[in-house]
């Protein structure tokens, strides 16, 4: 927050014209703790298009996902969103451990002023859940709870991640079709951070090359080498 | 803005961290100082105004480190910064919330408390009203005090520092005002300075407070 | 009625604020007590 | 037949089911008998004058407090022994009859000190080691309260009750040593010479057993109510654990 | 820890006699807040093996390792290990976030009386970051210096709850040879719990069939049914 | 065990939460309490023993929810429980470590803290005495509080109302003797009942911590 990604926001127009990129990314550049991280990634997602990161631990998925989502500012380079389209996912999913799966969505929900659809809780099997405390949840079933969450931020563009931590196989499918079914098959776009196959036809993308040369400008270190 | 509010107060309820803590620490509080200063009635008199205050203050900043922290550890307060609430509303909502778990039932159990300290009885109108009029200030600094600190893990003592001091003008006014009150003088000029730090507060420092919040989701 | 004395508002609000909280803490129990067993009853109905 | 068997919830909730109605009466019937008897049917004392009467409330409340904790403290132990739940949940159903106790026997001496002593309170030993009691329950409620897991619930609250015990005597020696009081010593002591007047003690001590009968009443009957709590919750949860297994097969 | 697993101890010996079961579980039933969640769980460890436990999310894996690991009682059955010869790790892997990742491990192996091993940093891919301090790595280099913990326990049976979140594949690879050229080798053995593959040859059991069934008896609330 | 000492010391000072910052706060409460009671030199003289120990008291307070919490959220402390060191052990050492970053530097300053209250001359040492003999209780007795809290999440304004309690008698000891050492009294009684409760919760509370610890990871 503080800086927002969008530096020309998009001419608005019906959301569903597939020639026009719903995130484009241009030569970005990003850093952590000051030090040049990624440098040069581009790419661009139209609606319905899923983008999946990869790339070693440390390489700087983590970065480049908050970078996108504008919690950090960039070294350079632009990310052209319309404002406020984007909702990030990371870890930590706000999920509040005394309310009970039901009062933790519909919680999201208003926030975002929507409604939570019904088969929400279907589609992440939470049906025999909901009225649970979110705290006496097994590691899996808290983290379908927080995915779940996604479904009611109404946000077109998501970026989510590792996504399916502690999920087993059949929660992992539950995941992918809802991506694929709910959300790209809707307009919406993605940019998914795993190390896992996540069973979804999109393509992917090795974040190796970007990895940022040693002698690489930009950073907040920068003004002292 | 409503449904962060009430999601605040049901989590203060369920949470067992809630009303009933700040105002139970007050009155500890309360209860501890006459065995440090002594049983004597008119000591007690002298200081009550004075040690009623103070006792506010730190109840006050007990329950601090709850405004956002939770929040901040199980990534709420990120997801929350990319919703479409301004986060300016954000601090005030989170500044109310927390001024009506501890400020509202402080004021309002202060004056039976004031019996244990022998507070003089004039002064009793001026102790509610200053409380009233102060405890918002006191949760409004002191939501911007937990927002400069909340990256930090456990850095409950770090923001008493940091917001200590800030509160010293209110509790001047405040303990003046009921000071004078107990000696029968009129203390409308404590009262309205200090009716100014509070409006002030809560005019400006939601403000302070969102960009407080940027830095440190950052 | 006794002759109560000087102390009639003393003595007669020591009963009163007693007796309120005498019934206060029955009333609570009672009431919580009733709403637990018919809640068990459905409970006990529903899932049992 | 070993009187442990009553710690079984559903026996314990068969047998006290039928003591409850009359132990609710007859505590109803001796404090009315023993309030109307010492509000009409005393005289005044020739120093006190009517306050007198408050003794009638006061004292049975104030021991009904300490005798509250104590109760308190031995079914903690039960619970952490023996582990019977009926003695952890009675601790628990106990501690808010206690609180109104303390709070019964704080009011009614603050009013009572006005004519007395000629204030509201007093940093009497015998009134502050009251309101560090009422401190200790508060702290005790307020952890069963915060605690989800009521097993969890119930022996971090027994440690708490027995470490605060020790902690409550010390602090009823601390308080004498920093402030010799102005209230009276024990008036129902064995040494008759010490009494109070016959005509103030027998209805005191009706108003005392109907004090203790209250107690019992309420602590049997919160007792009944908890029990009832954990077997919804018991029932709820295993419910719900079947619901999750059909909805993944 | 409050309750103790081992009911009888097993008689000494030389470890590596392979007849002598390291780990043996009995009929083993253990419950969560307060609900059955398996029951009858049977198994036997030597030195040298390892199992694979597999379910879906909730059914109650973790449970079955903290009772394991001795951090909570069971219902019923027994648990026949020699005393004090268990470590278990879950997600939480107890990394403090302000020591270097040197003074981390250092820490660990000073409580178990241990030394670090030195290529105990080269076998997690961890030499780079041996001065870094832990709160300013990626999600998988914290978890590999988690799990580089393992290594200065000196304890033969391990505990492990989901050990390759976030890491990546290489790493994940990484783990299974440390498990298996420096743990199993020796003469250890494992419980793990995973949804993945980590490339183990190691029998796999799956905890559906030992579901407890709504009728179970035990359980803290037992007494109230 | 000196390994975990070590470790939490070292944390102490690399988080930013240790040393120095209890120490601040008590100077804070020092310095707020002539703001809420006036500057009357008497009177602070008067209740400048009290105060100094109720300070002492509430930086104590303050910093005791660091003591568990950090190792139960990130899991060391249910690993430390599965490690060799005895939970009792473990007890005392985060306890002695609390002392030494907050009961010590408590100790050292307050002569210093003494003069801004104008506490009478006779009373230093006794202040002195008090405080070295009485803050290892405090570190002690809050340890036992932050284990029984240590599962709920910021639980702190509960912990203060369970430990508060428990810290009457030595305040009350405490503050009796610097009081009488004031006035030139003796204070030998207070100092040794003090120490009584000292060795006594020594003794016996890193049972009950360890008894509350192993509830908690259950
Ligand atoms: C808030 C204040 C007070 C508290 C907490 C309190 C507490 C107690 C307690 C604990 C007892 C002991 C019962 C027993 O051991 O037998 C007691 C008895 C008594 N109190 Fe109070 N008291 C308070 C104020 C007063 C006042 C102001 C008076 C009147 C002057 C008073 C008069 C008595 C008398 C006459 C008894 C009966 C003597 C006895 O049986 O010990 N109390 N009170
Ligand atoms: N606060 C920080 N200060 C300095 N360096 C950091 C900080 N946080 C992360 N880094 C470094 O930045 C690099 C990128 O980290 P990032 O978390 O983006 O990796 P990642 O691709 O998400 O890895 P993983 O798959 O393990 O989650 C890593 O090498 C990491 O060590
Ligand atoms: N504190 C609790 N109170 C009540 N039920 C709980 C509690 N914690 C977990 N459970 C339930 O116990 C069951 C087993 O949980 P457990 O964490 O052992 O599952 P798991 O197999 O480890 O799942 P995952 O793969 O998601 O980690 C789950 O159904 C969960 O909902
Ligand atoms: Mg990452
Ligand atoms: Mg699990």
């Amino acid at each position: 927050m503080g800086w927002k990604p969008t530096l020309r926001p998009l001419p608005s127009g019906p959301a569903l014209v597939y020639s026009r990129p719903m995130l484009e990314v241009r030569d970005l550049s990003v850093a952590r703790g000051g030090v040049p991280i990624l440098q040069g990634v581009s790419f661009s997602l139209g609606p319905g298009e899923a983008l999946v990161l990869r790339g070693p631990n440390g390489i700087g998925k983590t970065t480049l996902l908050r970078a996108l989502a504008g919690l950090q500012p960039p070294i350079s380079g632009e990310t052209l969103m319309e404002e406020g389209a984007g909702a990030y996912a990371s870890h930590a999913d706000g999920i509040k451990a005394q309310l009970t799966v039901e009062e933790n969505l519909a919680f999201w929900a208003r926030v975002h002023g929507q409604e939570v659809p019904e088969d929400l809780y279907e589609a992440f099997d939470l049906t025999a859940l909901r009225t649970r405390h979110a705290g006496t949840l097994s590691a899996g079933q808290k983290r379908r709870t927080g995915l779940a969450r996604l479904g009611v931020t109404g946000k077109p563009v998501l970026f989510l991640d590792e996504p399916t931590v502690s999920l087993d196989r059949f929660s992992v499918t539950l995941f992918a079709d809802f991506l694929r079914d709910r959300h790209l098959a809707k307009g919406g776009a993605a940019v998914i951070a795993t190390h896992i196959d996540l069973g979804l036809e999109a393509p992917e993308m090795d974040l190796t090359p970007f990895a940022a040369s040693p002698e690489a400008s930009g950073g907040a270190d920068e003004a002292f080498l | 803005m409503t449904a962060l509010l009430l999601r605040d107060l049901r989590l203060a309820v369920r949470a067992g961290g809630g009303f009933g803590l700040g105002l139970a620490f007050f009155l500890i509080v309360i209860v501890l100082v006459p065995f440090g200063v002594g049983p004597g009635a008119q000591t007690l008199t002298l200081i009550a105004p004075g040690i009623l205050w103070v006792a506010a203050l730190l109840a006050a900043l007990l329950s601090l480190d709850r405004i956002f922290a939770l929040d901040w550890e199980d990534g709420a307060l990120a997801l929350i910064a990319t919703s479409p609430l301004p986060l300016e509303g954000v601090a005030l909502v989170k500044a109310v919330a927390h001024w009506i778990t501890t400020g509202l039932p402080l004021t309002l159990a202060a004056p039976v408390l004031g019996f244990l300290l022998n507070l003089a009885p004039p002064a009793y109108p001026w102790l509610l009203a200053t409380l009233a009029l102060g405890t918002p200030a006191l949760s409004m600094i002191g939501t911007f005090g937990a927002a400069l600190t909340v990256g930090l893990r456990r850095g409950g003592l770090l923001m008493s520092l940091l917001v200590l001091p800030l509160y010293v003008p209110t509790l001047i006014y405040g303990a003046e005002a009921v000071r004078r009150g107990a000696e029968g003088q009129g203390a409308g000029t404590p009262l309205m300075l200090m009716g100014g730090i509070t409006f002030g507060a809560l005019a400006l420092l939601p403000f302070a407070t969102a960009a407080a919040l940027r830095v440190n989701l950052r | 009625m006794p002759e109560l004395g000087n102390y009639a508002a003393e003595v007669l609000s020591a009963y009163a604020i007693s007796l309120l909280l005498l019934a206060g803490i029955v009333a609570l129990s009672l009431r919580r007590g009733r709403r637990v067993k018919r809640e068990l009853q459905e409970v006990e109905r529903d899932h049992g | 037949m070993s009187i442990w068997e009553y710690a079984n919830p559903k026996k314990f909730i068969a047998t006290t089911t039928p003591l409850i109605p009359w132990a609710f009466g007859l505590a109803g019937a001796a404090i009315v008998g023993a309030l109307i008897w010492g509000f009409f049917f005393t005289p005044d004392d020739y120093r006190q004058g009517s306050t007198v009467k408050i003794i009638y409330l006061h004292v049975p409340s104030a021991m009904m407090a300490i005798n509250a904790w104590v109760m308190m403290l031995v079914a903690s132990l039960i619970w952490l022994i023996r582990r019977h739940h009926v003695s952890a949940l009675a601790a628990r159903a106990a501690a808010p009859v206690g609180i109104t106790m303390t709070l019964m026997a704080l009011v009614t001496g603050a009013i009572w000190g006005q004519p007395m002593w000629g204030t509201f309170w007093a940093w009497d030993p015998r009134l502050t080691s009251f309101l560090i009691l009422f401190l200790f329950y508060l702290g005790y409620v307020a952890l069963w309260e915060a605690i989800e897991d009521p097993d969890t619930a119930a022996d971090l609250t027994s440690v708490l009750c027995i470490v605060g015990s020790v902690f409550a005597v010390l602090s009823r020696y601390a308080v004498l040593f920093w402030n010799q009081g102005l209230h009276q010593g024990a008036s129902l002591s064995l040494d008759a010479e010490e009494n109070v007047a016959d005509v103030f003690y027998f209805p005191l001590l009706l108003s005392i057993a109907g004090f203790v009968l209250l107690f019992i009443a309420l602590v049997l009957y919160r007792t009944q109510t908890e029990i009832r709590v954990r077997r919804m919750r018991a029932l709820l949860a295993r419910s719900r654990r079947a619901g999750t297994r059909e909805a993944r097969a």
